[in-house]
Order: structure tokens, then sequence, then C-alpha cells
């Protein structure tokens, strides 16, 4: 499975609503930033072999009101997911 | 907190890309994750000053293990002062006492005995069975109780209710007495409430500050650094001190003048006759919102009447204001001249006139701060009015930056002793037992028969109180010096003491309170959780759950209200003091300490306990046992609703409450937020009024009880005016003389909070600041062949005690006068202190009395 | 060669053998000697001699380790080294946090010192320089952070001189200053006061022998300032005047504040006092 | 060879065990009273003697410091206090007038674990022997002097075992006993009397020091001696009875003037026939007189 997370850069004072949209995508969080204009955001897929991570990525960039989107973190693993939800602690 | 692994790592995917962002994200899971130490955080006021920091605890398997300033908190911002830091560790002295101890001969109580544990229930009983007597035998005065600015807001007020509504006595004091009672004293004359009327804002809104009195750097550290942090990036910001010795507020004075004791009295009327003299006076504030009073002069200084002083005064005690005009007032301050007050005060003639000039500048916003320098004081309630004639004089008061502002000791020294009213002449909501009408509004509120609650002059209506003795009531007031002279004389036989160190904190322990706890007709309980000074003077000591170990409540200087849960169980069998009042009620009956004629009035109380009467009187017993839960889910503790089968806490403010909510309530001004409002906030600024805080009083558009086009209004007195008092300069009590030649000064320092009960069992605290020493001008060490360090004796008339010599130190006091903080309990300064006190207030003068040092 | 010859040849020999081999015998003890002298007078940093004690290496030669001023310290701060020890052995010394030098007056450990190893010039504590205080860790002393701490300022002997406080803006609570606390070393006598008191854990301020503790600016360098306050004038002749070409109200000012734009300071010509106006007399003016 | 069990029986026989021990219990007691003045304030608060052996004050009057250690400052460059000069010229008459080796045997503490270990040494039966010359404690006591000119520091001081012990006992020993060990371990197992007889060069310098003086041993009933060898055994310098022992026939004086002799009385404690005595370095007179009595009290004065 990949999670990623990126920083989106947003057009001024937009953030809260380029945040709510983005919402909407499948495996799409937004978790913060959305004052400062750069929001916090991971992609996570569910595992699949053929991963959408990437297309939502590049999908998130022809969101209107995103002026950039960078990626700081990239996790793929070959873990099932019954590894990835078992509580470590 | 469990996480999965996916969690994790996407929490990790979080904080990488917030850090590259320079985003602080609200705590999520990617702090969490961080820093998953299995601790979990809650907020509380900090246990020691009248600042009232916010500060977040951190609980483990049942145990404080850290905590922090509270970043979101307005006050501190996530800062504390050294004893802050250290919070955790007050709960972990290694000497807690567990068990309640009582003094016992062959398995019986002993006055003389050695301690012994007991049951809470044998401990009750014998206490019961005490107080009743001591009740019937000696009327109301009979017993008494001691209590605490540190009480949480509803330990003070349930403790009001047991005394003088169930044993039917004023005999209740708080410390606070020793603390505040002038400043209280001066808020009721001069605005007919009490509290502040600015807030901590003016610390930032101010372009001068005056301290008079006040060590704020030591004692207000939190406070002390915002009011740097002005002077340093305001551009004009000047700051004056004043105070009988230079102390480390002087570092930033740009105006520091130490004056001789008692002559601050001079100096104020010298800047009120300079306003004067210079037309400077805001005539249009003074003719809308301002009388002018003059008080009765030479009251004495509060000794037993057979001193010698007191004979020869000739108003004793006696505070009753007359109206003069505004030329009466102006002729009364115009001996003050300049030279006259500098010779008096020794302060140099252009220090006094630049402090006098920066009050009358129209264009300057003055904020005035005092503490102890002018509370304890023989003429404290004067000069406290004194600084607010200043103010009123110019109008520079109840708006931002424009404050005289009375500093507060102790954590709930506002929220607790003084609003629901822990004072003997007080009942909740400045409300006082002077007036018949209070007293039944309050009997009302608590479903009580009328004339239940003792009127200061034990009548109602116009006749007599009836006691449980069938005789009349008589006088019920009693201040707490009063009490340990009360005890000493065996006119009071019962008393405890509650949450604070009176014996170590009161004024000559030789002569008046250790005499007094130990005179054999006496029984005296001490609630604490460690083994004090008093608790050692006891008979039966109390083990104590302390602070957080309660759902607790204190309200700070600026009127601003801060609750908490209990994060911690107390150890042993300790029990917090709400429990123990309440506890103890249920070994009372009713018929103990009634009249059969007051019972009559209500029959269905008869037969039952106070406890049932007071407590569980379906008003405070109305809300059921809840589970208490914070905003995360995280769930706590509350042994009293556990024990009691309630929500006692919130059952006691909700009552409390009435008398600032119900409909026809004698004195408005005091409005409270519903218990809930409290724990989801860092603390709210009453009076509350729909959920919004009021942060400058009597000012219209900060404060709603001001109407609109009014501008100010002081609407504590029934004409909206604020009393402008005059009073004369009159000396100190007992000055030095050729034989006692030094002013003694006593006070705090900062790493150590009053009586050091807490912080010198923190090693480091101790470690820092280990004993009490002699801070003494080095001309007069000299003088005396002492050398810094060196042990020397100090002595007054009635003790003496061995300190070392520091001619060095943080005090530099002037020739003539030492310091001597009193948190030492290895070296009890109050054995030489005099218990002389504001003949108004009642407060302890500790600041002034003669003695004597010399090599020991 | 007779017998006794190539006895006595034998025995000269064996004579002159032996002693080459005592020599050399000795000799390698001296050279281990040396060479432990060496390492055995490198001290801890936070091992701090007492009062008045020479430089390290006159000290370590003129200490007889007789222990005389550990037995004259009223306050039993100083201890002798041990062997096992990282100090030379029988050399007294004491450790700031656990103990430090207490700055008696008449400063008794000197006096009893038998050979000057600590410095009977010494008459004046004040004059001491055991070491030099250092805030050593500025992340973790509070004072750092704004928390109202400032204990080794208040516990130092040498009040306001040795540790100071400078006070600054708390940029990040936006109303409160900081008090960070600065050690002087032309004041601070390392006594290490301060380093007990501190309330951390591990504390922030630590004493350390001077030569650990000081920087040394490089000898080709001067503070421009400085020598000029020395010299009381400038060391190379000032400018003659400076003219500038500007608009009408503005002045400028090499020295100081560059750019002034006049006429702001004033928009009436009344103080905002009216008591400065009310108190100058009219008639003079 | 000699045997070693009966070692002393003839003495015991002839003088009683009191009278054969007298010098070793006098000399016990004042090596360990010595160290007792020493500690009676660190231990019970009674102030006698401040300071160690290096340098001490008694009772706040009497200064005495260690001329050994001192010479090793001085030659590191320092100049010494008054107190301390005083106190050396007071030592330094001392051990001329009674012999500088006075202090190996009545005043050092490692004497009581060399003689510990030549004790076993002759119970056990050990006869190791080393290739030790006797002279290396001179050239040691040449190194420890040029040693201070060389680095500029005490540096024997870092490790003489003699300061160390005392010290150690006084003040706190560490892992100084490690030292005293080895020293009786190689007295025991190595040499005999290795370290004070071959290595020491702390007995050295008191050996030089005591060169001329006053005090000595002197084997005045020479003719007596029964040729039993066991004042020889018992004696950790063994050299330097011969010549007065033997050396009638030379014509050699009874007194035994090397410096190496440490005026201990081992030699008139195991000798059943009296042989030997203490008396003045010119007392050859007194050879012919027998009034022990007078002799012993001349050791007291």
């Amino acid at each position: 499975m990949n999670i990623c997370s990126l920083i989106v850069h947003t057009k001024p004072t937009l953030g809260p609503q380029v945040s709510d949209r983005l919402q909407t995508f499948q495996g799409v969080e937004v978790h913060g930033g959305s004052e400062e204009d750069k929001l916090i955001v991971t992609v996570e897929d569910k595992g699949e072999t053929v991963s959408p991570v990437s297309d939502t990525m590049n999908a998130l960039r022809d969101v209107e009101g995103v002026v950039s989107t960078i990626l700081i973190y990239h996790y793929g693993g070959e873990e099932s997911m019954e590894e990835m939800n078992r509580e470590i602690n | 907190m469990k996480l999965t692994r996916r969690e994790f790592i996407k929490s990790n995917a979080v904080a990488a890309a917030a850090s590259v962002a320079g985003v602080t994200l609200p705590v999520t899971k990617a702090a969490a994750a961080d820093a998953d130490d299995g601790i979990r955080w809650d907020k509380a006021a900090c246990r020691y000053c009248g600042t009232g920091c916010s500060v977040l605890m951190g609980v483990k398997d049942g145990k404080v293990v850290a905590c922090q300033g509270d970043p979101d908190a307005p006050v501190n911002k996530g800062l504390n002062c050294i004893k802050g830091y250290f919070l955790p560790k007050i709960l972990y002295g290694e000497d807690r006492l567990t068990k309640p101890l009582l003094r016992k001969t062959n398995g019986k109580y002993d006055k003389n005995g050695k301690f012994e544990a007991v049951s809470w229930d044998e401990a009750f009983k014998t206490m019961a069975e005490k107080w009743i007597a001591a009740r019937k035998a000696k009327g109301p005065k009979g017993i008494g109780m001691f209590g605490s600015g540190q009480w949480t807001v509803w330990e003070g007020y349930a403790a009001s209710k047991l005394l003088k509504a169930g044993f039917r006595s004023n005999s209740l004091e708080p410390n606070a007495r020793h603390c505040m009672a002038s400043a209280v004293g001066a808020f009721m004359r001069g605005f007919g409430i009490d509290e502040p009327m600015g807030c901590y804002d003016d610390l930032e809104h101010a372009d001068v500050f005056v301290l008079w009195g006040a060590n704020m750097a030591e004692m207000h550290p939190i406070l002390w650094s915002r009011l740097t942090d002005t002077r340093l990036t305001k551009p004009g910001c000047e700051v004056h001190v004043l105070s009988t010795y230079e102390h480390r507020c002087y570092e930033l004075a740009d105006n520091g003048m130490v004056f001789e004791p008692q002559t601050d009295l001079a100096i104020l009327n010298y800047i009120a006759n300079y306003i004067i003299q210079n037309k400077a006076y805001n005539k249009e504030f003074i003719d809308k919102h301002v009388n002018f009073t003059k008080t009765p002069t030479d009251i004495g200084y509060g000794l037993r009447a057979t001193d010698p002083r007191e004979k020869a005064a000739k108003n004793r005690n006696k505070g009753k204001l007359s109206k003069i005009s505004f030329e009466e007032y102006a002729k009364s301050v115009e001996p003050y001249t300049l030279e006259h007050a500098s010779k008096l005060s020794k302060v140099p003639k252009d220090k006094l006139l630049k402090l006098a000039k920066v009050y009358a500048d129209p264009n300057k916003k003055v904020s005035s701060y005092w503490t102890m320098g002018f509370n304890q004081h023989t003429r404290g309630v004067w000069v406290n009015g004194l600084c607010y004639n200043v103010h009123l004089l110019m109008g520079k008061i109840a708006e931002p930056g424009n404050s005289p502002f009375s500093l507060t000791g102790q954590p709930s020294a506002c929220g607790t002793a003084r609003e629901v009213g822990t004072f003997t002449h007080r009942l909740p909501a400045d409300l006082v037992t002077k007036k018949d009408a209070h007293c039944k509004f309050a009997e009302k509120t608590w479903q009580l028969p009328a004339g239940t609650i003792p009127r200061a002059n034990g009548k109602t209506d116009g006749a007599d109180q009836t006691d449980i003795s069938g005789k009349p009531m008589g006088k019920t007031l009693i201040h707490a010096v009063a009490m340990h002279r009360a005890l000493k004389d065996s006119k009071m036989n019962c008393f405890w003491v509650m949450c604070n160190n009176n014996m170590q904190a009161a004024a000559n322990m030789n002569d008046e309170s250790y005499p007094g706890w130990r005179n054999p007709d006496n029984f005296i309980a001490v609630s604490d959780p460690y083994p004090t000074v008093s608790a050692q003077a006891a008979d039966l000591i109390l083990p104590t759950a302390m602070w957080i170990e309660k759902e607790g409540a204190y309200g700070n200087a600026e009127r601003r209200t801060q609750f908490w849960r209990e994060q911690v169980a107390a150890p042993g069998e300790s029990k917090s003091d709400v429990w123990q009042l309440m506890e103890f009620s249920k070994y009372v009956k009713v018929e103990d300490v009634w009249p059969a004629d007051l019972i009559a009035k209500k029959p269905e109380y008869a037969g039952k306990t106070l406890y049932d009467v007071l407590y569980a009187n379906g008003q405070v017993d109305k809300f059921p046992v809840e589970q208490v839960t914070d905003s995360r889910g995280n769930k706590y503790d509350n042994h009293e609703s556990a024990d009691f089968g309630f929500y006692v806490q919130k059952g006691l403010f909700e009552e409390y409450r009435l008398f600032n909510s119900v409909k026809g309530i004698p004195k408005k001004g005091h409005e409270m937020a519903p218990f809930e409002a409290y724990h989801k906030v860092r603390g709210l600024r009453w009076p509350v009024i729909d959920g919004k805080e009021t942060l400058w009083r009597f000012r219209e558009g900060y404060d709603p009880h001001v109407a609109k086009g009014e501008g100010v209004k002081f609407y504590g007195k029934p004409d909206g005016k604020a009393n402008i008092i005059t009073a004369p300069y009159e000396p100190a009590a007992e000055p030095p003389d050729k034989e006692f030649d030094l002013w003694l000064c006593t006070g705090r320092v900062l790493e150590h909070w009053h009586s050091g009960s807490m912080t010198r069992r923190v090693p480091e605290l101790y470690r820092a600041v280990p004993d009490a020493v002699i801070y003494m001008n080095p001309k007069d060490a000299k003088k005396r062949r002492l050398r810094n360090g060196a042990l020397a004796k100090i002595s007054s008339r009635r003790g003496e005690i061995v300190c070392k010599i520091d001619t060095k130190g943080r005090n530099k006091p002037p020739e003539g006068l030492v310091f001597v903080p009193w948190f030492d309990a290895g070296r009890l300064i109050n054995k030489l202190t005099l218990d002389q006190t504001d003949p108004l207030s009642k407060e302890t003068d500790y600041k002034k009395c003669a003695v004597k040092i010399s090599r020991a | 060669m007779s017998e006794a010859e190539r006895k006595n040849e034998m025995n000269r020999r064996r004579f002159l053998g032996n002693m080459l081999k005592t020599a050399c015998g000795v000799g390698l003890v001296g050279l281990g000697l040396g060479a432990y002298s060496k390492r055995a007078s490198s001290m801890p940093a936070n091992y701090i001699r007492p009062p008045g004690a020479l430089p390290e290496e006159d000290f370590l030669g003129a200490c007889i380790r007789c222990g005389l001023c550990v037995r004259d310290c009223p306050y039993d701060i100083l201890f002798l080294g041990e062997v096992g020890d990282e100090v030379a052995t029988g050399t007294p010394y004491f450790i700031a946090r656990t103990g430090p030098c207490e700055m008696c007056e008449d400063i008794p450990c000197v006096v009893a010192c038998p050979t000057n190893a600590l410095d009977h010039d010494l008459k004046d504590i004040e004059d001491s320089r055991m070491g030099l205080a250092v805030v050593i860790d500025q992340e973790n002393c509070i004072a750092f952070h704004g928390l109202r701490c400032e204990v080794c300022f208040n516990v130092c002997p040498i009040r306001n001189r040795a540790i100071s406080l400078d006070m600054q803006h708390n940029t990040r609570s936006g109303k409160h200053a900081l008090f960070i606390p600065v050690v002087h070393s032309d004041a601070c006598t390392g006594c290490g006061l301060c380093e007990r008191a501190c309330i951390l854990e591990e504390a922030a301020i630590k004493v350390f022998p001077t030569h650990l503790a000081k920087g040394e600016l490089g000898k080709h360098y001067r503070l421009g300032w400085k020598e000029k306050e020395k010299a009381g004038e400038a060391l190379v002749t000032p400018d003659t005047e400076h003219r500038y070409n500007l608009p009408e109200g503005m002045r400028y000012d090499q020295q100081g504040e560059g750019l002034i734009i006049e006429g702001e300071a004033e928009k009436t010509p009344f103080s905002s006092n009216p008591l400065d106006t009310l108190n100058s007399g009219f008639m003079d003016k | 060879m000699f045997d070693m069990t009966t070692l002393g029986d003839d003495a015991i026989a002839a003088k009683g065990w009191f009278e054969s021990h007298k010098y070793l219990i006098l000399r016990r007691l004042s090596q360990l009273g010595i160290l007792a003045l020493f500690l009676t304030g660190p231990w019970f608060g009674i102030w006698i003697v401040k300071g160690n052996l290096a340098s001490s004050l008694t009772l706040d009057i009497l200064p005495l410091t260690d001329p050994y250690v001192l010479l090793q400052a001085m030659l590191s460059g320092v100049v010494p206090e008054t107190a301390a000069i005083i106190g050396v010229v007071i030592v330094l008459a001392f051990y001329f007038l009674v012999g500088g080796r006075v202090y190996c045997s009545w005043v050092c503490p490692v004497n009581m674990v060399t003689d510990l270990a030549a004790w076993l040494r002759r119970k056990l039966g050990i006869r190791t022997t080393s290739q030790i010359s006797r002279s290396t404690r001179f050239w040691m006591l040449v190194l420890t002097l040029i040693l201070p000119l060389v680095v500029g520091g005490i540096v024997w001081e870092l490790v003489n075992p003699v300061s160390m012990m005392f010290r150690g006992i006084v003040f706190g020993m560490g892992a100084a006993w490690v030292m005293i060990v080895g020293i009786f371990l190689f007295d025991l197992l190595v040499a005999k009397d290795g370290w004070c007889g071959h290595i020491c060069p702390v007995g050295a310098f008191y050996s030089l020091l005591g060169s001329k003086s006053l005090l000595k041993v002197n084997a005045s009933q020479r003719q007596a001696c029964n040729d039993c060898m066991e004042c020889y055994v018992v004696c950790p310098e063994p050299q330097v009875i011969k010549p007065a022992l033997m050396g009638e026939k030379k014509g050699l004086s009874p007194v035994i003037l090397s410096s190496d002799c440490t005026n201990c009385g081992r030699c008139i404690d195991i000798c059943a026939k009296d042989v030997f005595s203490y008396g003045g370095r010119h007392a050859t007179k007194i050879d012919e007189c027998k009034r022990e009595g007078e002799i012993n009290r001349g050791v007291r004065v």
C-alpha cells in the first residue's frame, strides 16, 4: 500500500475552499494548514497492486485554486491491509 | 492511545509535511504519534499565587508525571515561574499525611498526648462532641474556623454555609484576612463592590506603571514579565517603584524610591495635593462620578484593648465616612507639600515630583499595582483609598491602561475567600451579615428559617436572635487576630484550621498564637496534606487531598474563575476539604446547635443532621453523579461525588450562582457562567453576562451593567459614585527606638510560596533557597560587627530567632531596616512580629515592627 | 690476567652491568612517571580548584598534597584527589554541583596552604578566579523560554555583576519578557553557587576551569569602539564636515540616525502635558 | 639453611616475650599513634593534628612539613610560605638527630605492610630473590628530584605509596589500596625487603638526611654473639650489621654507622644475648658499660 503526504499551496485565502474540494477525493485527507494556504494533505490507497495514488495526485493539481503540490513523504510497502490495520502499541 | 501501523505511518507523513510547510497543526494524531508516552494532559490553575497561570498537568498510571505552562492560557501563554515548573512535586513530598491523627494517651484523647492514627469516624466524633459543647457553652464565638484563599470556590462556599447557617456562627475567617482584607475594605468603602475594575490587559495598555509595596518581580513573576515586556517594547513607557527597601523590581525602575515605613500615606497625599495645586484634576469626572468624604482619624492599631496605644486612640476602630466638599478635601491634603512629603519619607524631592507628574499628566495612562505593602498596613484601608483618590481625581480608572490594581497573594483570594463569603462579616456575593436584608436573602436561598444566620449585631427585625443556650446571640463578628486572642483567653474553645498554616503565618506567635492553640481548654483541628508548624501545634490532624486531587476552581486577581478536574487520587485516607466539611456536618444534629424556636419555623428539619439541611437539601444534591469526561474522551474520577452520591462541586457552585442570578438579588455585578462552561475554557472574568466576560468594569461599552450614555458608573454605590476618602499620615504602632533600633519587614521570595509547606518539599527549590536570611544593609551589619553570612540573633519585644545575615542578596534594605522572609519553618519570624492590625480591615501589619540584631 | 684480576674484572663488569640495568630501569620508571604526570594533570571539567589556586601547571608543582586546605574549609566542600580519580592524586578540588565554594570572606583554605599553591596574595575572595560560570545549555535553561526562574542570578554572591539579567521581548508569547542570565567574566569567581542552585536535573549553568570556559579573540583583531574608548579619541583623525544634497526639511546625521525628516516631532508648540506649560514661567521668555 | 620455625625462641626464652618484642610494640604504637593524632579530627571532631605527613599543623600552632616533598616542590619552582619553612626546619632537625630512617621504621605506615610481608615470607619460607640493587632507591631519589625540574610538577607524589597510604587513611583511600597490595605482594613474592630496602626514594632521602645522626644501634656486647644469625634474618637492611658485629678484628666500631639502618631495634629484640642496644654515634666507650637502663632512658629522651 502507499501513503503520501503533500503540501498543497493554494491561492491566497482559498485554503478553506480548496480543502473542502480535496476532501471529496477517494483516499485524500486534509490535516490542516488552510489558514496558511498551505494544506497538509495525505493520499493513500487500499493496497491495490496498481496504485491509484499517483493518479489522485495528478488530479489534485487540477483542482481550482491549487497553485502547486509538493510531495514530501512517500511510503510504499508490501504489507497486507490486515498488517497495516494491526495496532502497534 | 492505540494506533494502527497505518495511522502511524500517516501521522509521520503529516508531521513531515507540516514541518516542511511550517504549518502548526492542531493536536492530532500526528503529534500524538510522536510523543505517545501514555500521558493524559488536562488543564488546571496553578496552585500558588493570585496571578492564576494556567498549567497542563500530565498524568500517567494515576500519578502526575509531567507539567507544562498552558500555551493557550491568556495569562501566561505557556510560561511558568520556578515554582510552577515544579508543580508535580508538591503532591509527592515524602511526608504526606495519609491518616487522621489525634493526640491520645492510653487510647483516649489527651491534649498533651502523642499523635496516633485514628479513623475518620473517631476523628469527627471526637471533634463534633467538642464543637457542640463549645458552641452551647460559649455561644457563637465559642467555635471558630480559619479557612483559606487556597480553598477551591466550593470549599469556601461549603464552609461558609456550614459555619454561618449550620453552626449559626460568624466565626469564619480566611487567611485572606492577613492578605487582602485591607484591599477589600477599600473596595467596599470606595466602590461598594469588591475586586479590581481592570484586568491584566492593563499591563499592555499602560504607559506608566507604579508599584506601591508590591515586589512583582518575585511575587507575581509572570505578571512582572508582562510588565517588563511592555517597558521594553513600548516607547516612553516608565516604571516607578516604591517600597521600604530595594528589591528586584528596582532593576527595571526608571524611578526607584525607598521610603520610610508608613510614609506612603504622606506621599499619596502629596500627589493628590500636587494634582489639585496644578489644577490637573479631571473636573468633569469628579463632578459626575465622585463623592468626597473623610474618615475618622487616630483609630488605634488593632491591638488588645488593654494596650496603652489603644487607650490613647481617640477614635479606636472607627471608620464611618462623612461627606465633605471638594474644597475641604483640597484643604485636607494641602499640608502635604513636596518638602513635607520628602522630609517624612526620605525620598528625594525630584523623584517624588517625577512620580506626581506622571499621575497628573492626562495623556499618560497610569496603572498602579500593590500587594502586601499596602494591605499589611495599620492604615491599610486608608492607603488603598488614598491611591484610589489619585486615580479618581484624574479619572484614570476603569479603562484600559488606567488602573489602580490590587494584586492578590493567594490563588483564590478573590474567587474563594472574597466571593463566597468566608469572612466573618460576609456572605456569598458581597452580601454582609451586618445587613438584615442580605441575611434574609441568604436564608431564603438556602431554604433556612428566617433568622438562622447570625446578624453582626445579633438582631433581626430589631429583635435579639436567640442562641441554642436560650440567651441572645449578642455581637457575632470575630476576625482572625481576635480569634487567636479569644483562644488564648479561653473564650473560643474549638478551632479548625483548613488549607493554610496559620501557626506559622499569624503574627506574635509567642504571646498569642501558640498559647492560644495549646491552651488546655481548647481543641484545635488542622486539615493539611503535610505536617506543618500548624499541624504540630494541633490536637487533631486531618489528612487532606490537595489541589488537583479533587475537582476545583480558583478565582484570580483579575476576576478570572478557572476550573480543573480531579487528576489523580489522593494518597491513603486523605480527603478533600469539601469532603471533610460535608462529612463533618453529618455528625452534628440541628438540635445540637439550633434553638427550638428556630427549628419550630421549619419543623421538617427536626432530627436532621446539618448535612441534610445544608447539602442534601434538594438544591445542592440535585445533580446526579456523572462520569467526568473531557472533550477528548478522557475520563476522570470524582471522589466527592462518588462518596456523597451527587455531583458535589456542581451542586455547590450552582447554588452559589443563585446568589448572582435569581430575581431580587440585593447586589448585582457578580454574575457567573454556568458550571459546565468553565470546564471548557481557560477561565472567565466575571461578571459573565450572556456568556460574555467583562474586562473593565464600571465603564460603558466594557461593562454591561453600565447603560448607554452613562459613561462611567460605580454601580456598587447606590448613587453610582465612587468615594474619595481623605485620610492623613499617622505614625506606625511600633517604630524603632533606642533599644530595638531597626524596622523589621517580612515577606516572601520567588522560590518559596507563603509558608513553604509545599515548595520546601521540592528538593530543587529547597536547594535554591534553603533557609530564611536577614537581608540587611552592609553599613548596619558593620556597625554590629556582622559579616555577610554570619549568624545573628534577631529579636523583638516578643521573641527572637537566629538567622544568617545577607548583605549582598536580592533585597537591599536601607540603613535602619531589615527584611526577613517567613517561609522557613525552621526560623519562624512571626515569633517577632506584632499582632497589630488595621483597625478597619483587621488585617495584620507584618511590615513594621521594631527589632534589634546582635551576633549569635 | 690473573684469577684475581679476572675476578675483579668480572666484578667490575657485573657492577657496571648492574648499574646500567638499574639506571635503565629507573630511567624507564621516570619516563613512565613523566607520561603519567601529563595525563594526571588533565582534570575533569567539573573539578574546580580552591580559591587562589595557581595556574594548573604551577599548582601541581606547588601543592604538596597535605590537605590542610581541606581541613580548614568550614563548609567541607574540598576533596583530595584519590588514586583512580581523574585528578592529580592528593590535590584539592571541589565539585560545584554538589558543594560549591561559599566564598568565605577570610578565605581559610588559602591561609592554611603552606606552599602558596593557593596564592596568599589573594585577600579579597571576590578577586578569586576558581573558574568561570557558563550558561552552557541555552536550549534547556528555562529562562530562555521565558519561565521566571533566575535562581542562578538570585544566588550569585557577586550580585548583578557576575550574572546579570538581559531583558528581552518574548516573540513567542508576544507579551512577556525573557530574563536571560548572562555571566560576566570580569566579576565571576567561579564559586559554583549558581551551578548548585540550578533547578534543572542537569545544571544548565556550569562552572568550568577558566581556560575551558573562555574563548579568545584573534590576537590581530581589536574592537574599534573599545580602542576608541581606551584612547579617549578616534585613532584616526575624524572626517571633515560632511554636506549633502537634501530637499527642504530634511537633515542627515552621518553618525547617528541617518536621514531625519524634520518638523514631524512637534505638531503644536505645546507639550502634551499641560502641566509643563502651566509650570513654565511665561514672564522670562 | 636457617630454621625459620625457631626464630626468636631463644630470645623469648632468655628475656621473656614482652622484652623480646619491646621495640616492635613501641614502633607500632608510634606508627599508629601518629595516625591516631591525625584521625581524631575527622573521626571524632577533636582536632589535634590537621593535614598529613606532607604538611601538618598541630594544635593550630606547630607546623611540620616533609622536607622531601617540599624539596620536590621547590625544585619545580615554588617559594614556600614561612610556615612551611619553619615546619621543614623542625623536621630536619629532628631526623638529623635521631636518624633519618627512623621515619621508615617508626612513622611510615607502609612499614607495617612490608613488615607483614617479611613476616609472612619467613613463615611461608618464601626464598625468592631478585636482582634489584639496593642502590636503586638512590637512583629513584635522583629521578624524583630531576622530574620536577623537567616536568614542572611534583610528579613522584602522584604515585608515592608512602604519602598515598597515609593520606588515604586520613582523607580517603580511593584506589590507593591497589598500590599497597602491590607493595605487599612484591615484598612477599618477589624480593625480600623489596620496597623499603631497594626502591623507596623516601627511605633513600631520609637515609641521606640521617647519615650523620646521633642516635645509632650499637653492637656493644658483640663478644657475647653466639652467631645464631637471627639478627640478620630479621633486619631489613642486614648488610649494615656485619661491619659492627663482626668488625672487631678489623678494628671497626661496634656502632652501626650505615645510614641505611632504620634504628628499628629488631636486632635488639631478637638477640637472646643482648648484643645490641641504642647508643650515641660516638658511644664506643659505652661499649664497656653495660648499663642498659641508662641507654634506654637515652632513647626515651
